[in-house]
């Protein structure tokens, strides 16, 4: 099947700064592909690149098989939401919706058909005769949505659709977005700079900073193996943990040296298969360090370490220790019975540890 | 013990700053309100005078209070008074002003938001520069133009009529009004215009159905500051029209100027603030909306 | 083609705009130049001759005294109406009952067109007549208000009624200025100590910039255009003591009927303007980039 | 159908009813007036309108135009002639040859004649100068000494406005009291020797004297609340042309018993003839018709006499019967006849009759500069033959 | 030891609505109160009036034992951050942070020395020179709290100061508020409607909704035993599931019965000694819903669901469920075998179930 959208070697320069460099992203027809990055890293303008509503500088746009480069945007067969939803203020919640069909000409029957088809699958029936400033935050997003939805587009592209949500509606929405998809089986080009939103959401992602792709994969893959140090630190939250350390072979496994202010080196052994360089940035997710005995596996090791800061978190506990000059960060139970200034033995499943080279920040394994 | 010692080292205290509160707040209606005095007092003259017979202002002080109030004045300015040889008063002329006035506002606005449109939502390259030569624009003294745009009015023979008044007017409006309009559209985020464009309206369809119906503080502002501008304008009113078209301020000039004639100055006030009655009530009926939509955004750079 | 005329309508939709303004200002601008360089009277002739208007213009003295006199009134009508409106909006800001009518009397003479309004002002300014006989009936006997017919003063009555015209202006944008200054400042500034004149001063007026440049700009082409003020008020008496720029040029070409001579003035007024906006211009578009 | 379009700066009532005795007649006559008042600054404002008017092609019929100007709008090519109503009105045997000239362009007929106004008017509050006992004065030494006198007797001796023009009126009156000859050559002629003589030095010496005698809060007043001070009895003396009498006979004074009035101190007469100059509209019959009858009209004996006796002035022509004029207009045109005979009938400086716009000005503002400020006679002088080298 | 703050019936009304209702808190020296409620509940109403920046109309507020009800703001001893941060635009930063003390006319010397304390505390040292529009949020939140820091007062009040970050440096300004208060063992009185934010911080929370407090209590306390409905749903991260459940007793236990669409009815025993009406809404949090053999204990229970939706989200995976006609969320490890569609075996932990009123929303065990 040919991909639903295809950007080959993409460039986009405004006046003499490049935003984005040489972007290239396939993606498959039923894909929910994530865009990622910290703020000005250019999600924005690769999606407006896409939708048509920037003039690119180089490369090509294919949509649905056809070289889409210089199509205007409302010939692209692609419906956009946007961070501030951009309902039209004036218009009743109906209009918004009804608008685009409007404009293109569609019958009043059919206008009125698939308005009422959208509102129940979206359940905002009540809300058609509002205007936008009469309606709460999610009750925008979902408008918002609708009038993406009554286009049935090849292509939907959303951008930040949820920051401007509390923490609550935002998981909710989350939720919905995500069964939209299941339902329609559409592809979504979506962006976002919430990592949780990315992992929950995508089935690829693609986490960009200054212009240039870092790391395209699953968020399974992103998550487990960061392919540098910019994207293990973005992506995850708590943040995965990176912990300066020397190493030492010693026979078939690695001895991994972490320095400590107040006790002497925390020695881990990592037994797989590996060639490290002596110095290293080992990054260990917090959930991969645990409290001593509820973890089990070939590659856990215990440790004592001293405990700084305990953060209870409702559902867990986080606690951090000084390690290599870092902060660490463990999650443990609610239950646990960590204190702050306390030490205990901790848990670290080397299975997941990633080591990066410090100069390049590259993977190392 | 302590909580009564607390509380009586307290008290004094607490009125002393609740008196200088009342103190200031009395010193601040005061000054408010001498300044209001300020702001009133031509208006005041003005009044009284237009509610003298003509004999006692030969007579008496010209700012005192009437000791008769008539209104005869008002009624001679209002169908009465002569301005020429056809004494009228001011009536026939307050509908050449409304018909150079409306048309004229309503072209000027509508050109200044579909400027600002442009200016603020769909920049090209020199657009910067395009705003800024329509910005100084703003500042060129009305007496150069008076004599090269007879010409030009003559040749597109619209001289001395309304079409041509409004025309004038409406060219020199727009500097002011694309400001006023652009200021205000900037604020407004770009996103609209793009969900539209994806929705798939053009340019017309974008300002009619969202960007006009969004606008109305700053036309409001728009239409004060046009309004006022037309129909307080007498230099192009006397320039540019000729007999049966002039506006309200030739023919309260004419009342108001004689040079060899009788003043009639109870008349005269009652004119003037006749002729400024649509203006005023202008402000009365939008001042509100005035600084909303000034807030709005037209007076942030 | 159809999409290049799509890209083209922002364009065409100016277009009407900026003809009208290369030729209503910028060509009428050439024009003048044209003329001030030319020895036109009674109407506009078109041979050269050179720039004599301009030395007969810097030897006039009464061209002189426009010229002071525009320094004077718009520096004083500018800084006047600013501070005057700057206090009248942050004393209208205190929760004030009656706002909206206090408001509106502010704002009123903006209204009102100058022809009549200066007859009321000569007559509150005469001395025979005005304030000075309504204070001295009061028994003052020895307080004098004279300006009007003083050479010396005349234009500060000038700049009187000019700021009695503009400065409810002034007041409207400053006021909306304030009320688009962020509450929680106000209420930091209240946390930390600062008492209210200081919070004013120091916090909230600084960050108010851009309208002050707003003001400064609408202000100062209220004061080259200024005319009717002049004309209504004292004609450009006592003497020539209060012409203005605008009032010479207007009595050269239309009184005196030598247009050659309006011209170049008007080229120097407009030498003027060019100096105070071209710099506004700079700063407001600069602004936009960052 | 005859057409005319009328620019004029008659506005107020009284002017206004005197010019509409001519659309009357006019349409008596089939034609259509259409009225173009435009009133204020001495008709600059006019002046404005017609300039813009003319410039777009379109202009008035007949405009509200006098002295100079008149030749200076001929210059411009834009005037129509009217020799043949003219000659066949014979005007040239009912109009005073001086006035006639004011209305000739290159030995053609360009304008038509109005009224006459004398600007040297000096009038007196009867009741006043009886008290005080003093005779309206005729020279301007006994005029100071009559002014000093009521001086002393708190009673404020010269009312004057503070316009320009109103500045100007006095001077030329202190100038045609040094002889209609130095009036001549100073303000007509504008000889650089008479401009900068002692004589001339010795008129700024009386005008400062003059100063002395007006109250302190003339500035910005008007010449009509001048005239109302002297009705009131707060002045004695005011020196305006006639059109002041419209104000005491509006407020119901009668001239010899309420109010005197005579010629300035000094011998001669200056005066100020309104007109009417028909504008070039070749392109339009019907409007050529009607410049022609409008000319024949406003020179015409019975418009001559309604419009004077509403405007204070007297008629133009000499044949037409002064029974209904009253005592000062009488006395005018008396005066009228034996000036022009013995060469002391003056145009006014002051009302733009001698002089073009720029000269008059320049002469204006030294003179109101003078006026206005504490400049010494012979700094005024030399400012005054400098002001008019520049303009020439 | 007095409480350092302790606010007595306090009413607060704008005209005729009344915003708060009987409020009544206290504090003692070292809590950090946090105050969290739906968007227009009154929480930054209350705080202003603790500040003394709205009077009020009814009550009394007293900090340090004193009676401040009517004292100026400044009198107060307090010190503020606000949402905004409400930075003077035109100062620089170091003189934002000092300008409070020359005004109260502290001598340039220990202005300095102050400053200079603060700055190294927050690690803004090379900002001192800039203006608020040259920093990012971070720093900015940094600022406003130096310039809070300076003051030495009794009290700290927070108005959503993390809410304008986005979520990565909201958690890293978390942690830093946390050492803060730690490590200066200063009073504080926070304000956040983001409920992890409520819960890793405080140590006692106060829920409120349309001016009435709901609950007091410690995070533990508000997460595990809510008060009421509104307070179960509104804490915790994916929200608590509220399932509608018939009960039935059979003995000691209670039988709790909930329908499905698709299967019987699945029927839980909860063996506590309780006294439930015949209708209740059953709480149980997502991390109490396990993946089958993942938990233990007297309490847990299994059976079989119907699983509709797999969330994965990094360090776990959520699973969703039809129960009782609402959405059941399940939070299982990252590694689950869970699939959208099929059914698996999900162990309930009873012992941490609340039960409330279908009718009052009160908590009944
Ligand atoms: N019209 C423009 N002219 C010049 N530069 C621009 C323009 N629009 C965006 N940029 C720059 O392009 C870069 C990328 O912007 P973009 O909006 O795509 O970022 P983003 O990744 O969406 O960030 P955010 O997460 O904050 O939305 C930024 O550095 C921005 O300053
Ligand atoms: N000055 C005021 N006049 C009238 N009502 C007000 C005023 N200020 C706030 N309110 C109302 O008081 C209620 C509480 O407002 P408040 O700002 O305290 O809410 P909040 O809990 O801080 O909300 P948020 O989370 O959105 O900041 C709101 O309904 C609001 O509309
Ligand atoms: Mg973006
Ligand atoms: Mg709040």
């Amino acid at each position: 099947m040919a991909p639903i959208l295809d950007i080959k070697n993409l460039y986009k320069s405004y006046g003499a700064t490049e935003i984005l460099k040489d972007i290239n992203v396939a993606i498959e027809p039923g894909d929910f592909l994530v865009l990622v990055g910290p703020s000005g890293c250019g999600k924005s303008t690769l999606l407006n690149c896409i939708a048509g509503l920037e003039p690119i500088t180089g490369g090509a746009v294919h949509i649905n098989g056809k070289n889409m480069t210089d199509v205007s945007p409302k010939d692209r067969d692609i419906a956009m939401v946007f961070q501030s939803y951009a309902l039209y203020p004036t218009m009743s919640v109906a209009k918004n919706i009804t608008f685009g069909m409007k404009v293109r000409g569609v019958d009043a029957a059919t206008q009125a058909a698939k308005l009422a088809e959208v509102a129940a699958q979206l359940q905002i029936e009540p809300l058609l005769n509002r205007r936008p400033g009469q309606l709460s935050g999610g009750q925008r997003q979902r408008v918002a949505m609708g009038r993406a939805l009554v286009r049935d587009p090849a292509l939907f592209l959303f951008d930040e659709p949820l920051s401007n949500l509390d923490a609550k509606l935002r998981v909710e929405m989350r939720t919905e977005i995500k069964k939209l998809h299941h339902n329609l089986g559409a592809s979504m080009v979506y962006v976002t700079h919430d990592q949780i939103e990315a992992m929950t959401l995508a089935t690829k992602i693609v986490v960009m900073k200054g212009g240039v792709i870092q790391q395209i994969g699953t968020p399974a893959e992103i998550y487990n193996t960061p392919a540098n140090l910019f994207v293990a630190d973005f992506m995850g939250s708590p943040a995965m943990n990176l912990i300066p350390a020397s190493v030492r072979r010693d026979g078939a496994f690695h001895r991994i040296e972490i320095q400590r202010d107040s006790a002497e080196p925390l020695v881990l052994a990592d037994q797989r298969p590996l060639n490290l360089p002596d110095n290293v940035i080992m990054g260990l997710r917090p959930e991969d360090i645990a409290e001593a005995g509820f973890r089990a596996g070939a590659e856990v090791q215990e440790a004592n370490c001293l405990i700084d800061m305990v953060e209870p978190a409702g559902a867990d506990t986080y606690v951090v220790s000084q390690l290599g000059g870092k902060q660490v960060t463990a999650r443990l139970h609610a239950e646990t019975s960590a204190r702050a200034g306390q030490a205990m033995n901790l848990a670290f499943d080397l299975a997941k540890v990633s080591y990066f080279a410090p100069e390049t920040g590259e993977r190392l394994n | 013990m302590t909580d009564a010692t607390i509380q009586t080292a307290r008290s004094p205290r607490k009125t002393s700053s609740r008196t200088g509160r009342i103190v200031l707040r009395t010193l601040l209606y005061v000054f408010l309100i001498a300044f209001a005095l300020f702001y009133l007092m031509p208006l005041f003259v003005m009044l009284t005078t237009s509610l003298k017979s003509l004999d006692e202002i030969r007579t008496g002080s010209l700012i005192a209070l009437p000791r008769d109030i008539t209104f005869e004045a008002w009624k001679t300015a209002w169908s009465g008074a002569c301005s020429g040889i056809r004494c009228e008063g001011l009536r026939p002329y307050l509908l050449n002003s409304l018909m150079i006035a409306i048309p004229g506002v309503a072209l000027s606005t509508l050109f200044g938001a579909m400027n600002g449109y442009v200016f603020a939502q769909w920049k090209f390259r020199g657009a910067n520069l395009l705003f800024s030569l329509l910005l100084f624009g703003c500042f060129i003294p009305f007496q150069v133009v008076l004599l090269p745009m007879a010409r030009v009015l003559g040749i597109l023979n619209m001289a001395g009529t309304i079409p041509g008044l409004i025309f004038v007017h409406t060219v020199y409006g727009l500097g002011f009004t694309t400001l006023f309009f652009r200021n205000y559209y900037v604020t407004i985020p770009m996103e609209l215009v793009r969900a539209a464009k994806i929705d798939g309206a053009g340019f017309f369809r974008i300002f009619w159905s969202i960007f006009l119906p969004l606008s109305l503080p700053i036309i409001v502002v728009t239409v004060i500051w046009q309004f006022t501008q037309i129909w307080n304008d007498f230099l192009f009113g006397v320039s540019f029209s000729q007999a049966g078209t002039q506006p309200v301020t030739v023919a309260l000039n004419n009342i108001v100027n004689s040079t060899t004639g009788v003043k009639e100055y109870n008349v005269d006030m009652a004119a003037a603030i006749l002729a400024a009655l649509p203006t005023l009530l202008v402000y009365v009926v939008a001042g509100k909306y005035f600084i909303r939509g000034l807030t709005a955004g037209s007076v942030k750079g | 083609m159809t999409k290049w005329l799509e890209r083209q309508v922002p364009k065409m939709v100016l277009a009407p705009t900026f003809a009208a303004i290369l030729l209503f200002v910028y060509g009428f601008i050439g024009w003048t130049a044209w003329v001030s360089l030319t020895k036109s009277k009674l109407m506009p002739r078109y041979e050269i001759e050179g720039f004599q208007q301009y030395t007969k213009l810097f030897d006039t003295p009464r061209w002189d005294t426009a010229m002071n006199n525009l320094f004077i009134f718009g520096a004083l009508f500018i800084v006047i109406s600013m501070v005057l409106g700057l206090l009248l909006a942050i004393f209208l800001d205190q929760k004030i009952r009656t706002e909206g009518v206090i408001r509106t009397i502010y704002l009123y003479p903006m209204a009102l067109s100058m022809i009549v309004t200066g007859t009321a002002w000569k007559w509150i300014l005469n001395p025979g007549l005005g304030v000075q006989a309504m204070v001295q009936g009061w028994g003052f006997e020895t307080f004098t208000f004279d300006w009007l017919i003083n050479p010396d003063y005349a234009i500060y009555t000038i700049v009187l009624a000019g700021v009695w015209q503009s400065s409810g202006f002034v007041m409207a944008l400053f006021l909306a200025g304030l009320r688009s200054v962020d509450g929680e400042i106000i209420k930091a500034a209240q946390v930390d100590g600062i008492p209210t004149p200081r919070i004013y001063t120091a916090i909230i007026i600084p960050s108010m910039a851009p309208i002050f440049l707003s003001a400064f700009i609408v202000l100062s082409h209220l004061a080259i255009k200024s005319f009717d003020l002049v004309i209504a008020l004292t004609g450009g008496g006592p003497g020539y003591a209060t012409d203005l720029p605008a009032t010479y040029m207007y009595a050269m070409a239309f009184s005196r009927g030598n247009i050659g001579q309006a011209a170049s003035s008007a080229m120097i007024m407009m030498a003027v303007v060019f100096a105070i906006v071209v710099p506004y211009l700079y700063s407001e578009l600069r602004a936009k980039h960052d | 159908e005859p057409k005319a379009e009328v620019l004029h700066w008659w506005t107020s009532g009284s002017e206004a009813k005197s010019v509409a005795v001519l659309q009357e007649e006019f349409a008596e006559r089939g034609g259509t007036w259409t009225d173009m008042p435009v009133a204020g600054g001495g008709g600059d404002a006019a002046m404005t309108a017609l300039r813009a008017r003319v410039l777009s092609g379109n202009a008035p019929t007949a405009v509200q135009l006098k002295g100079p100007a008149i030749q200076e709008w001929y210059e411009e090519g834009v005037l129509a002639d009217i020799s043949d109503v003219a000659e066949e009105q014979g005007w040239a045997d009912v109009l005073p040859d001086q006035l006639a000239a004011h209305m000739k362009c290159d030995g053609e007929w360009c304008a038509a004649p109005v009224n006459v106004h004398r600007v040297n008017w000096l009038w007196g509050n009867a009741e006043i100068l009886e008290q005080n006992g003093i005779e309206m004065p005729t020279t301007w030494e006994e005029f100071n000494a009559a002014a000093d006198k009521l001086k002393a007797a708190g009673i404020t001796p010269l009312a004057h406005g503070g316009q320009s023009w109103q500045d100007a009126t006095v001077f030329e009156t202190v100038v045609l009291a040094q002889g209609a000859d130095f009036y001549q050559s100073a303000l007509v002629d504008l000889d650089p020797e008479a401009l900068s003589s002692d004589t001339m030095v010795k008129v700024f010496d009386e005008m400062r004297t003059l100063r002395g005698y007006v109250d302190d809060n003339f500035s910005g007043r008007d010449w009509n609340l001048a005239t109302a001070m002297v009705m009131n009895g707060e002045a004695a003396f005011q020196i305006m042309g006639d059109w002041a009498k419209g104000e005491f006979l509006a407020a119901g004074k009668e001239p010899g018993k309420d109010f005197l009035c005579a010629a300035t101190p000094g011998h001669g007469y200056l005066y100020n003839v309104d007109s009417f100059a028909m504008f070039d509209v070749s392109g339009d019959e019907d409007k050529v018709e009607g410049q022609n009858i409008l000319a024949e009209l406003i020179v015409g004996p019975s418009f001559q006499e309604t419009f004077n006796l509403n405007k204070g002035s007297i008629p133009v022509r000499n044949d037409v019967s002064l029974d209904k004029f009253d005592s000062c207009a009488i006395k005018s045109s008396e005066d009228m006849q034996a000036d022009a005979a013995d060469g002391s009938l003056l145009p006014s400086y002051a009302h733009g009759m001698a002089l073009r716009g720029e000269a008059a000005g320049a002469i204006t503002d030294v003179v109101t500069a003078h006026f206005n400020s504490d400049m010494s006679s012979e700094d005024a002088v030399k400012m005054l033959s400098e002001a008019v080298a520049n303009v020439m």
